[in-house]
């Protein structure tokens, strides 16, 4: 139940038994195929969430950086990123495991948009938590989850954002956990959480190494991916672990800066990974975001999706022992490669994944030859982000959109 | 608050060492709870809304009758609270309240019921300079604690907290929930010290306005443990103590009502809940004992109740 | 280069030789796979589109009908509609042919932004006519394009919809012809443009038609499709044609009335098919909305995407043949059918594809043991809309969105 | 306005069928051209701002020295035309206008000019109970009309049409435009009758302040072909009629130049705009015979220009 000294079981009493069980139906049904588990979720993950995504050769990035650039297009996931590959994996799961009702939590809104599209899909009540700052952030995301029948409650404590709905969705796990499963978002949380999402998710890396080799013959010399809680860096690298020839990046929020103040309490960054320290949150021990006394950091990035101050326990081993190599990408270089990708690839990708192709852009040389790249998610949920924040900066890639009326 | 053993309190309760029944030797916790049974223990937040204001708290519930008093000390991320007590947890942060200042509040304070103090895994870990409990536990023992309670570690991933409490003579208390079962019940119960915090009911922290009869159930299954049982999560009334300690608890758990009442007060004043908690902590303990004499008449026939 | 009396070259001299021109090379790159034209279209609509969309049974809706019920997910395509199939298309064909330069017109923008998105891919130049109501209704659509590089053209002619956005881009070609390929978004305008539309959108069905008999073992009795302009209808119906056991519905968006005030100009409908009298727009002698006199009226529908006063040529054969029925649905069962499908099955689907789904609902009944129903896109495009209409209208199927702060 | 053809008006112009310069017999519409050369061909949308205004300015233009009318008869998707003339197909519609009051109009105008009808495919088609475009070629037989032009239909798709007018005997002009070449010239030429529509540039009417050079090897293919060329799109002064005819056209288009004055004068008061129209007619056709003075000059010393 661990990775090296990373992960465990760090949670409320309440929910041990929970987690035992969710163990248990873990190596029979994912591990084991028990009932054809595995069948029915590569089935709905075809027929429903439209796998496998392709491997694109970019044409134009490749010219740039005069090297191999392949895009794994997560973005054409249904719902829009890599998020649906777990949300139904673990929904599935529950029907199998005879639970009556799900709840999740969601910051940026993708995970619970994904959640709740998979319940609407396999006929199973869903309860999204999501903080009261990211409801009125992400409106269309919060439509979204609604017009797929989920509930959605808003969190009012602290600063309303992810944080906080992780909390209020243990609480009401806590609860109704004899009915209820949690549907967490992403490679975090307690045992068999990290190694189940991981498993779901590494359906990206089995589907890109296989795609690499038939497209060039070979395995790539680099796989970049984001990280903040870490679910589409682990899927993307998991099947590239062994290859010990291939480097690993996992690309941090950096934020506006890497330094922390820690007097108020915040982190202008999500680089877990890079600056982060061990403790135990949400149920693991990991890398953290905290002060010297362990209280846990507001994270900040301009990625609500990165905006975590915790990261899944595998990532920070595989760190620890050097397998990962973690960096970062600031605020300014993921918006500019935002808007690259999107001219000059006539792909708009999430805020997430352009910490990625910024990193691309600004260390390619240390890449190699041949360089595969995840992209997440699609951009189009970051648009007004993206344009509030590019006005404020004046970046040269970006496009004047002022054609409206004035 | 020194860490000798102290007999015979204002209200002529016994601490510290005592005699188990089987003729081993009680933590000073396990004794608090054994010598006044049904004993009453009760919650605060340290820190909410001043380290200050918590010393004078502290003494309040004890001049009350709290048999054993836990001291929160606040962590930024409690998943196992309610409102109530989140919100007591957000106050002490704001007021800036820090593990060090926590220690030195705790040296300073006299009471005669034993403190533990009630914390999130993560603050134990990063009391010294790498993650490692030791610090903590070391630096508690040293301040005079006799025990910890951390709401989010299991048993199972206990083995590094337990063997340092060994090491320094502290207790380490472990919840026991409705949904605690079989072997990881018998797992528990036989790491468990001071006593078993027995959770009425699934959930978070908080006052509730009746006690489950999961109460009942729950403890029914813990008669073959020998260590104390006590019964948190929803008690708020002297009624409630009273009914859980008529279903077999060794004592009750009060954190939220108290929590209310130094909301209620806020932070004006010199410690103005300080009165308030003392008589909420009689009405508790008034209750719990009224639980007691009911439990004694179990096999009698059903009296009239006032 | 007519469909029995439907189709022709009905456009300015100036364009002749342009759409000559065009001609040539739709028989040589399209039809002959000359130079490998096809290849290249067919490994770009894979790698860089997703290709192939998957077939999904619609479990809830089987259910629900008492038969067979699958879905064509053309919402999974890149930029979320089919329209992708046929923008890549005729970018690249622009390519081949030696062409600097691409115009497009868009309404509701879908059009726009799937050229928008090619031309980046492919590196062309980009501009596209939006009519300036449809620019200040579709803001994120006009924000898409500006993202991938396309410049957007206000058209502020008359009601500043979709027929004054081909009107000007028409223009444009007309002045620019020799260096400039006009990517038309339908099956529409002169020869050979339905034809090749529909060549590049024909994919939906022979892919749906390998789906369906695979899953199944035999063929559909019957295939639903939204009809606009009609490039997701003849994209789907065009390899069923032959199978004259196939019913097929074109599914026209009826608006609020299927009744024309043609005192007005207004047709309170886009029912061009099933209302529709014969004249020449745009190119083609087709079925149209007009007054006696011939002046071209207003269409409207709740989807943007459906509202357009003309048809493919090929369609309105098809209808007058009797290989294709024509009917219509309403606004308030459109969007009834787009909160049913949401809630249900867990993809919201794009307004226009709604009023397929919504005559599934009201005429299940007469279509068989085993339906394929197009998706033509998705909904996220739709959101705002069918909040603003939903709550006019206080339709039992829709959910309370009200989780924001007052 | 009747079909007959009238000899003479009043500034000695000659109207109708004339003699072919290889004896046959010339339409109403190519004697005007090659009667008057270097001709004047005006262009107006009819109804703007209505038709009663429309009436007063054809005969004003008619006095003003043009030799041939254009009416446009209004389509609400006026996909060859710039920006001038769509607004002023626009006011038309607006203000009500219609084929069959058009064609009341037509019959009711007495011009020296002939007059001949411009407007989309699709007005053609709509004219009858179906989609047929007899009735509306019969209908401008009967109102005296000489022709039709129409900018969205090519030569190839204008079989229906070139029949109907043959029976009818209207002329049928077509464009010429800078990118028609080879087969489709000879086609075009061969097919067209009153006179080829010379496209002075690619795009849509309007007009523009200098007049290309394209115009120069716009004609100079043409001169093999013998019908009568006019060449428009951007004429708005008599120095482009002059430097046109120049070139050696035997016509001049001008129409958004014309448009612009009736736009300027707006709706106000009684064709407000006819004594302005007039007067632009004057100096049109004043700049056109400019041209060919100069055209018959071409071999001798250029003369100063006043």
């Amino acid at each position: 139940s661990t990775f090296g000294d990373y992960g465990g079981q760090y949670v409320p009493e309440a929910l041990m038994p929970a987690v035992q069980e969710l163990e248990d139906a873990y190596e029979r049904y994912v591990l084991e195929n028990e009932d054809g588990f595995m069948d029915e979720f590569r089935r709905r993950m075809r027929e429903f969430g439209g796998r496998p995504t392709p491997l694109q050769r970019a044409d134009r990035l490749s010219d740039r950086y005069d090297r191999d650039i392949y895009l794994k297009r997560e973005d054409l996931v249904h719902g829009g990123a890599h998020k649906l590959n777990n949300a139904l994996g673990q929904v599935l799961l529950a029907k199998y495991m005879g639970k009556e009702r799900i709840v999740a939590e969601t910051g940026a809104g993708q995970h619970g948009t994904a959640t709740a599209m998979a319940a609407a899909h396999l006929e199973m009540p869903c309860e999204i938590y999501m903080g009261r700052t990211d409801i009125n952030r992400q409106r269309p995301n919060v439509y979204r989850m609604r017009m797929n029948g989920a509930e959605v409650n808003p969190v009012d404590a602290g600063s309303g954002t992810l944080k906080e709905a992780i909390n209020e969705t243990m609480r009401d796990w806590a609860t109704t956990v004899e009915t209820t499963h949690y549907v967490i978002g992403s490679i975090v949380g307690p045992h068999p959480f990290p190694k189940m999402v991981r498993d779901f998710q590494a359906v990206i890396g089995q589907e890109a190494r296989d795609q690499v080799r038939e497209a060039t013959g070979r395995l790539p010399d680099s796989v970049v991916a984001c990280a903040g809680g870490g679910s589409n860096t682990m899927g993307t690298f998991h099947a590239f672990v062994p290859d010990e020839s291939v480097a690993l990046y996992a690309v941090e929020a950096g934020g506006s800066s890497l330094e922390i103040d820690a007097d108020a309490g915040l982190a202008p960054n999500s680089a877990t990974l890079s600056t982060g320290t061990d403790g135990v949150l949400h149920g693991a021990m990991t890398r953290l975001l905290q002060s010297d006394e362990g209280q846990i950091m507001e994270s900040h990035s301009v990625s609500a999706g990165l905006d975590y101050a915790g990261v899944g326990p595998e990532l920070a081993h595989l760190v620890e022992s050097g397998r990962v190599t973690p960096v970062t990408v600031d605020d300014d270089a993921a918006l500019e490669a935002f808007h690259r990708l999107s001219e000059l690839e006539g792909v708009i990708p999430a805020l997430e994944s352009s910490h990625a192709l910024g990193y691309l852009e600004h260390h390619h040389e240390d890449l190699g030859d041949l360089v595969v790249v995840n992209v997440s998610g699609r951009g189009d949920k970051d648009l007004e982000t993206v344009l509030e924040e590019t006005e404020k900066r004046d970046l040269e890639a970006a496009p004047d959109v002022e054609v409206f009326d004035g | 608050m020194s860490r000798e053993p102290q007999v015979g309190g204002d209200d002529g309760r016994v601490q510290a060492s005592g005699t188990k029944s089987d003729g081993g030797s009680d933590s000073d916790v396990e004794s608090a709870i054994r010598q006044n049974r049904p004993a009453l223990i009760t919650y605060i937040t340290a820190g909410d809304p001043s380290l200050e204001a918590t010393g004078e708290y502290v003494e309040a519930l004890d001049r009350g009758g709290a048999d054993l008093i836990e001291l929160g000390l606040p962590f930024s991320e409690p998943i196992a609270e309610g409102p109530t007590i989140q919100a007591a947890i957000n106050r002490s942060l704001e007021a800036g309240t820090t593990p060090a200042a926590f220690f030195d509040l705790v040296d300073g304070l006299d009471t005669d019921a034993p403190i533990l103090v009630m914390t999130y895994y993560n603050m134990i870990l990063q009391f010294g300079p790498e993650a490692d409990v030791r610090p903590f536990v070391e630096r508690a023992a040293d301040v005079g604690l006799s025990g910890i309670i951390v709401p989010d570690l299991p048993a199972e991933e206990a083995g590094p907290l337990r063997a340092a409490c060994d090491e320094h003579g502290l207790d380490l208390v472990f919840i026991v929930a409705p949904t605690t079962e079989g072997e990881r019940l018998d797992r528990i119960m036989s790491r468990v010290t001071g006593f078993a915090y027995v959770q009425a009911r699934l959930g978070t922290t908080g006052a509730r306005a009746d006690v489950s009869t999961a109460t009942h159930d729950g403890l029914a299954r813990l008669t073959e443990y020998d260590v104390p049982k006590a019964v948190g999560f929803g008690v708020s009334e002297g009624d409630h103590a009273a009914e859980i300690v008529e279903a077999g608890a060794d004592g009750v758990i009060v954190g939220s009502a108290l929590v209310d009442i130094v909301a209620d007060h806020g932070a004006d004043g010199d410690a103005p809940a300080a009165a308030d908690l003392e008589a909420k902590a009689r009405e508790l303990k008034a209750g719990a004992r009224r639980g007691t004499t009911d439990d004694r008449a179990e096999d009698t026939p059903e009296p009239e109740q006032p």
